[in-house]
């Protein structure tokens, strides 16, 4: 049994850890410039929204959503609609991810990198001038990699 | 024949016929008396038309169309009144000769001659559509129809034409947004945008709203008038249309935009509005606003038209500069400004279409229009001498030509209006017609003529009857300006002004008449006299062309002793800098900084850092919400 | 007869064509078609049962409201409907990268378009959204070239993370409310919703699914994807999918966040969208690049038209929406030979003559010349901003008259360009891509000349749509717990 | 009760942290993984036991295996991705 | 770089505070369970499922699970159009004699496990979704390890065709007897025992399969892409 105030603190402390995980995944998905850690960041957003989603169904001295000879059926339990929702939303993630992680696969075969900037730079670059069925070859990509900082400054 | 007579429907679809009909003709040569034709039973609709004005006991008369539409609760109509009628004569007019010099010996060169045929049958039927709108939304439709079908008859040459198209047809389209707000605003006000309603709530409406709805639509429809500030697009794209494409550009084409102004400004607003409403800190109104634009219009592009030595360029510029006349005498809004300015927009309609199609046959046969090149043509080619003359006088608006009057009109309403500055300003445009005029005919035909040109021969009959014909009409109506007159009088009553006493001889005021036949006849009598003494009283002999004499010295014909180039120099040298370039910056200014602000753009769209901006907007957007 | 059907049956079609593809390739290569014909005629048939009978309502499962997920049909998503499932069946591509997959992702993206279109409750909307994005992402992908898949990985980041976030508004409306069906929540909404945790949630949702609806700042992706995946996989997304993301977001609005200062976020947010698109595609160099801003353009124009509340911009925006839906995937399929630097196109009016009218009707259209229906399209936005008596409104409607000059601009210029030189290497449409196109600009020909009953009719649908009380009737049955313990 | 849930939301908060500062992706990962873990713990705190199954499947095990595979196509498990953290 | 990097730290710092004064807004604990309440009364007699949340994801809110099925589906497919370009079966690099021999011995426990937890999905924690990605996981094992490939391409796509086949003919079998898309059909049964709740085991096997077969395609396909030319 949990009295308000501790229920009070249970939802600062997980609120709490939430906002740390959609902070850190946005933070990530930002200033980082690696596809990889990229999707890492995705990963962590996600389950921060998870977390506050769940939260919202939370009972302080409820069962779980499940009938046994313990707690039957009227026993007070938590909110199955969110978990449900989590479960979808998980799946979901991890759905994207493989594609995602696909495509990493695919640039990296052609382009050798997976830097955001080298490949914002070709896609940005290449597309306007050259006709948009436009493919990259080997040795431009070297050299786009080769002046990657001073992209970089000019694309912040 | 009384079903036929004043059928709008039959008009409208005989334009329509006549699109079609060139479309399917395609580049045949009977492609263009056709057309020609079929602007002869256009015109003659609208004459059955006008017999019902002369028959009707008023002059408020609207031909009623079976066209209506109603979209998204606007009942539009199309329905003709005087005023329109007025404009669709001369329209359908400057089509047909445009047509006919078009149909004949000219076409045989050129190729591509379904596109000019089809685009001026667009252009006519559209300003047929636009003079017969009904209420505002129709005028609007008729409005964007005329400008898209110029740009399609001007940019039919390509290369240079088509940039000049392309330079108008943005001058157009920020003329149709302006007109396009007014009219919402209006439709939001007033509930309606037919004409009366839009009357009836405009009369009531404060001040500032006013200004705001007439600025806009000002705006628009000066644009397409070619009015100072927005005159620089219209001398460029005429110019570069193909010679009678630009007969009837320059004839009618930008009075389409004094036809839209007239009815906004003194149908609907009313002058008196106009007279109330003073533009804060100045003793000015609103009216003396649009005099003065008229008279700058009359000054500035006169001036430019001066310098050009391409002759077409130097005939648009005129254009510009006439049509501020018409603008002037309108907005005098006295029975005989209003009837001087609608006048002359029939006089320079005649004269301007004769003055393009006298240059476009030079350009048929020497091959250019430059005036820097030309000279001494007149013993090759007589008809085109004769009708320039009779062109250039109208232009400069001497006596015995049509342009005379109507000038004479306009002047006479201002003195009577006492506004002794802006009378000083017309004649000021007219001194500088007057010059440049000169300039045109001495260039072209008189002086000296160019070896290259030895055995240039006339146009054929195809191309000078026409010709000829237009500088007939500019003669006969000024001989007897009643005619025009009595055309004009129904339009002038559609603007509720009071009609003007007039007979075919001229008018008659109360400070002063004008009766032409007596000026005319005394003007011949004297030339004859005149041509008497010449020939019969001293002993002349004909001389060679080639066979002149300067000093003693024989001049051979490869020696040029012809000044035509650099005309002026030295008034150019007094008064150039005062207008030369005046207004470029604001179309300058507007294009760099659209440039700029569009880098900008593509420079958000260029980042590569783009999940940054769902960051920002985040964290923009919950500031907001939450404490804004 | 279900409305579940118009997405069952898709997607059923989807899990089955791979087996029968192993089993034979003609009977795979009917399959699809077939698939999306039965589609259209459900959609035909649900479209006339609304017209006769007036919106519908469904409980998937028979689970009552709110408890369940509630699909609801009026005339509006019955002509969604049946635009999704023609446009699917015009784009339909004819010769593919991969016989298989290709064709299963396109049913998909029909069958979730569907959805996104019929559900109204919050969460099955974010997972039909998820749906759409993802059949994009791999339809984007599926053209091998490099700067696709490079595309499309942006893409899939940028639109992930803000789905992420409209799933966090999500769980905001949840916790405050309870509840998911967005009939229930609008009438809770002056209650629980006004205060800033109600409006930040309406922020959230609006930056995620904004993403896909083109919105400004979040649509860094659409140049990079529509200049470089296959150009009708470009028609579906700029043609269908932005629009029912668009739909999304404008059932939010209308039901939960009427008269709240969301329609002010709104306006701001399509004038940003309208004004970067336009100067965007004034500058662009790439043919493809500048329809994809245009595009951007046109829906700010459609925000902005559903930040007026009532029933005028309602039909405004439907108007728009309705306009670009048939002109935009007709340029993109123009586009999949005239793609490229602009300077290709010189003279290609020469080349293929079809081509270049219906460019020349389809940018008259857009720049709205009268009387064709694009100029009808802006003049209702155009009343309708006028009507909203408020000076940021006026400002908005003189920023889109002026935006409307940029328009003619870059058009024209492309169109001057067409026609210029007689000699042109471009080779001419083919007939695969010129037919629909030809479809596409020919239905909005016919609509000039029926402008005034579609008119009346589409006002009649807007008018339909912005009742919202009577669509709380429908939804919801009598005895649902009004009362909530907070 | 409470301490089981501090000491999670420390351990994520870490873990978190963790996956933004390590230069090796492979340990990245792993440190993902740590986070999936420790959030079905909490989400078992929660009371939600299948959202802890799901998550501690199919967030740690699947999202785990692919992003190793990945890592191991891409010849990154060893040395650290190229980028200034 | 850098400036970016700093920009990015002060919206971040902003998102905290922000985010932090809507979080303390919600109410933790004392939410309306409007939804919630509302199933936890109804959800046992009408789908007649010991696990609520069964009865959630596939009965109140089967389509979502449908949706999600089909995402998975997509992506798997997704996958194999850009990775399709090269199916060559390269020999994966045997792995230790321990690895396998562990492979070998933890795939039948691994099936039995997802077997369980599928079937027993409507009574206790767990479904379809976690026993079918432990159904992948035990098939993927041995793959991984290199001793033999027990998947075959064709039999993964057969399934997950016949799984997602099996979900939706369900609901359509239920909405053609029933009216309505996916309602419980079958009777209920007693609650807790193995065989109740209706059609939800069979959705709920069906589900485990399409999630097994997809997974299982997904890494094969993942793990076939040959390796970057270096």
């Amino acid at each position: 049994m949990m009295t308000m105030s501790e229920t009070q603190i249970m939802g600062y402390l997980l609120y709490s850890g939430a906002l740390a995980l959609i902070v850190i995944g946005l933070f990530v998905i930002v200033t980082r410039h690696h596809l990889i850690r990229i999707l890492l960041g995705l990963g962590l957003l996600e389950a921060g929204v998870n977390l506050v989603l769940l939260a919202a169904g939370f009972r302080a001295d409820a069962q779980a959503p499940i009938v046994t000879e313990l707690n039957k059926v009227g026993t007070s339990m938590v909110d199955p609609v969110p978990q449900a929702l989590i479960l979808t939303a998980i799946v979901i993630g991890v759905g994207v991810l493989a594609l995602a992680l696909a495509i990493c696969l695919e640039i990296h075969r052609k382009y050798k990198t997976l830097d955001l900037r080298v490949l914002g730079m070709i896609i940005s670059g290449h597309v306007e001038d050259e006709p948009s069925t436009y493919v990259i070859r080997a040795d431009q990509v070297s050299a786009n990699k080769a002046i990657v900082p001073g992209t970089a400054e000019r694309n912040v | 024949m009384s079903m036929l007579a004043g059928n709008l429907d039959l008009l409208l679809l005989t334009a329509l016929l006549t699109i079609v009909l060139t479309y399917a003709m395609g580049n045949r040569r009977v492609n263009g008396w056709c057309a020609t034709g079929l602007y002869g039973i256009q015109l003659l609709f609208l004459i059955m038309m006008g017999m019902q004005y002369t028959q009707a006991t008023t002059n408020l008369q609207l031909f009623s169309s079976s066209l209506t539409a109603t979209m998204f609760g606007n009942h539009l109509v199309w329905e003709m009144s005087g005023l329109g009628w007025f404009f669709a004569v001369i329209t359908v007019g400057a089509a047909l000769f445009s047509s006919w010099y078009a149909a004949g010996a000219w076409s045989e060169k050129r190729d591509g001659m379904r596109l000019f045929h089809v685009a001026m049958a667009v252009n006519v039927f559209s300003m047929l559509l636009l003079l017969s709108s009904g209420d505002l939304l129709s005028l609007f439709i008729g409005w964007e129809l005329v400008s898209w079908a110029s740009y399609l008859i001007m940019t039919q040459r390509g290369g240079a034409a088509a940039n000049a198209a392309f330079r108008y047809i943005l001058y157009a389209t920020a003329g149709a947004v302006a007109i396009l707000a007014a009219i919402i605003l209006l439709h939001q006000k007033a509930g309606s945008l037919d004409f009366e309603t839009v009357r009836t709530y405009l009369a009531q409406a404060p001040n500032a709203l006013v200004w705001v709805i007439m600025l806009l639509f000002a705006c628009g429809f000066l644009i397409k008038m070619a009015a100072v500030p927005f005159h620089l697009w219209q001398a460029a794209a005429y110019s570069q249309t193909p010679g009678p494409a630009a007969a009837f550009l320059g004839a009618i084409s930008s009075r389409m935009g004094l036809f839209a102004l007239a009815i906004v400004l003194i149908n609907l607003i009313g002058v008196a509005r106009l007279i109330d409403m003073s533009i804060p800190y100045t003793f000015l109104d609103a009216r003396t606003l649009w005099l003065w634009v008229a008279a700058i219009t009359v000054i500035v592009p006169t001036f430019i038209a001066l310098t050009q030595t391409d002759a077409r360029m130097l005939l648009a510029w005129h254009g510009i500069g006439q049509g501020g006349y018409m603008l002037l005498g309108i907005m005098v809004a006295s029975p005989l400004g209003v009837s001087g300015g609608l006048m002359h927009v029939f006089n320079h309609a005649s004269y301007q279409a004769a003055l393009f199609l006298a240059v476009t046959s030079v350009v048929y046969r020497t091959g250019t229009a430059d005036l820097d090149r030309l000279g001494g043509l007149v013993t090759r080619m007589p008809l085109a001498f004769t009708t320039m003359l009779l062109g250039i006088i109208g232009l400069a608006g001497l006596p015995p030509m049509n342009g005379f009057v109507s000038k004479w009109m306009v002047y006479k309403s201002l003195l009577d209006a006492n506004m002794p500055l802006l009378f000083l300003a017309s004649v000021i445009g007219t001194l500088g017609t007057i010059l440049s005029v000169y300039k045109l005919i001495h260039n072209t035909f008189l002086g000296q003529l160019r070896l290259e040109y030895r055995d240039v021969k006339e146009v054929p009959w195809s191309m000078s009857v026409p010709m000829l014909v237009l500088g007939g009409i500019a003669f006969i109506t000024g001989y007897l300006p009643g005619l025009v007159l009595d055309m004009a009088a129904p339009a002038q009553a559609v603007l509720g002004i009071a009609p003007l006493p007039h007979h075919l001889g001229g008018v008659t005021a109360a400070t002063g008449s004008l009766n032409m036949i007596w000026v005319v006849s005394i003007l011949i009598v004297s030339i004859g006299i005149g041509a008497l003494i010449f020939y019969g009283g001293n002993r002349t002999s004909r001389v060679h062309q080639f066979d002149n004499y300067a000093g003693g010295h024989f001049l051979t014909a490869d020696m040029r002793y012809h000044y035509s180039h650099n005309f002026y120099a030295g008034l150019m040298r007094v008064i150039g800098p005062w207008y030369r370039g005046s207004v470029q910056w604001l179309e300058t200014g507007l294009v760099s900084i659209s440039n700029f602000s569009a880098d900008l753009a593509n420079g958000i769209y260029r980042n590569a850092y783009t999940s940054a901006y769902l960051l920002f907007t985040v964290v923009a957007g919950l500031t907001w919400v939450m404490f804004g | 007869m279900s409305l579940v059907l118009v997405i069952a049956i898709p997607i059923l079609g989807a899990f089955l064509l791979p087996m029968l593809s192993h089993r034979s390739a003609v009977l795979g290569r009917l399959f699809g078609p077939i698939i999306i014909a039965v589609n259209l005629g459900l959609a035909l048939s649900i479209w006339q049962h609304v017209t006769l009978n007036g919106p519908q309502v469904e409980w998937i499962g028979g689970f009552a409201a709110p408890l369940g997920i509630v699909f609801h049909v009026d005339q509006f998503t019955a002509i969604l409907l049946l635009a999704i499932a023609v446009m699917t069946i015009l784009l339909w591509p004819r010769r593919m990268e991969d016989p298989i997959r290709e064709p299963v992702l396109s049913l998909v993206l029909m069958g979730a378009a569907s959805g996104l279109a019929l559900s109204s409750d919050l969460f099955n909307l974010f997972v039909f959204y998820e749906l759409t994005a993802v059949a994009s992402y791999g339809l984007v992908a599926s053209r091998a070239t490099g700067p696709s898949q490079i595309a499309a990985i942006r893409f899939l980041i940028l639109s992930a993370a803000g789905s992420a976030l409209a799933l966090l508004g999500i769980a905001l409306i949840y916790s405050i409310t309870g509840s998911l069906n967005l009939a229930y929540l609008a009438q809770v909404a002056p209650t629980l919703l006004s205060g800033p945790l109600g409006m930040s949630a309406f922020m959230l949702i609006l930056i995620g699914f904004g993403v896909k609806a083109e919105l400004f700042p979040v649509n860094t992706w659409v140049p990079e994807v529509y200049a470089s995946a296959s150009s009708r996989v470009s028609a579906m997304l700029s043609g269908v999918v932005s629009k029912l993301a668009m739909v999304v977001i404008l059932k939010v609005l209308i039901t939960v966040y009427a008269n709240t200062s969301a329609s002010l976020v709104m306006l701001v947010v399509g004038l940003l969208t309208l004004v970067s698109g336009e100067l965007a595609a004034y500058r662009a160099k790439d043919f493809r690049r500048m329809l994809a801003f245009s595009s951007i353009a046109q829906l700010g124009m459609v925000a902005m038209a559903f930040s007026v509340s009532g029933t005028a911009g309602l039909l405004a925006g439907f108007a728009i929406m309705l306009h670009h839906l048939l002109a935009k995937p007709a340029l993109f399929l123009l586009a999949e030979r005239w793609g490229g630097h602009l300077d290709r196109l010189t003279g290609a009016a020469y080349s293929s003559k079809t081509g270049a009218i219906l460019f020349l009707f389809l940018a008259l259209s857009l720049i709205g010349v009268p009387p064709l229906p694009g100029f009808w399209a802006k003049y209702l936005l155009l009343t309708a901003l006028f009507g909203h008596d408020q000076s940021l409104y006026y400002f908005a409607a003189a920023v889109l008259l002026i935006t409307t000059v940029i328009e003619a601009a870059y058009l024209m210029r492309i169109l001057q360009r067409l026609y210029q030189h007689k000699n042109s290497t471009l080779e001419p449409h083919r007939a695969s891509e010129l037919v629909p196109a030809l479809v596409l600009g020919g239905t909005l020909f016919l609509s000039v000349l029926v402008a005034a009953p579609l008119g009346a009719a589409l006002s009649g649908i807007a008018r339909s749509s912005a009742d919202i009380p009577a669509y709380i009737q429908r939804v919801l049955p009598v005895d649902v717990p009004k009362e909530i313990n907070v | 009760m409470i301490w089981i849930t501090l000491i999670a939301v420390f351990v994520i908060i870490i873990a978190a942290i963790a996956v933004v500062m390590l230069r090796n992706l492979m340990a990245a990962v792993v440190a993902t993984s740590v986070v999936t873990l420790t959030l079905s713990i909490l989400f078992v705190v929660l009371r939600a036991p299948d959202v802890a199954m799901t998550e501690a499947v199919v967030g740690m095990g699947l999202s785990g295996v692919l992003l190793a595979m990945t890592l191991r196509k891409l010849k990154m498990n060893g040395e650290s991705d190229h980028e200034d953290a | 770089m850098k400036t970016h990097n700093l920009t990015s730290f002060v919206f971040l710092a902003g998102l905290v505070v922000l985010l932090a004064a809507l979080l303390v807004e919600l109410p933790f604990g004392h939410g309306p369970m409007v939804t919630g309440q509302g199933i936890l009364k109804q959800a046992p007699q009408t789908t007649g499922t010991a696990n609520i949340v069964t009865s959630v994801v596939l009965g109140y809110r089967g389509l979502d699970t449908l949706g999600e099925l089909t995402i998975l589906f997509i992506a798997a497919t997704a996958v194999g159009l850009v990775l399709g370009k090269q199916t060559r079966q390269h020999p994966i690099r045997q792995g230790g004699y321990i690895l396998r021999i562990a492979a070998d011995l933890l795939h039948p426990f691994l099936l039995l496990l997802g077997v369980y937890i599928i079937v027993h999905g409507h009574l206790t924690p767990g479904g379809g979704f976690q026993g079918g990605v432990i159904l992948a996981i035990a098939y993927f094992l041995p793959l991984l390890a290199g001793t033999q490939n027990i998947i075959q391409e064709k039999l993964v796509s057969i399934l997950e065709g016949l799984a997602g086949t099996a979900f939706i003919s369900i609901g359509l079998l239920s909405m053609f007897k029933h009216g309505d898309f996916l309602a419980p059909l079958l009777g209920q049964g007693t609650l807790g025992e193995l065989f109740s709740g209706g059609t939800l085991p069979l959705l709920y096997i069906a589900v485990g399969l399409k999630v097994g077969s997809e997974m299982a395609g997904l890494m094969m396909r993942m793990l076939q892409e040959d390796e970057p030319l270096a």
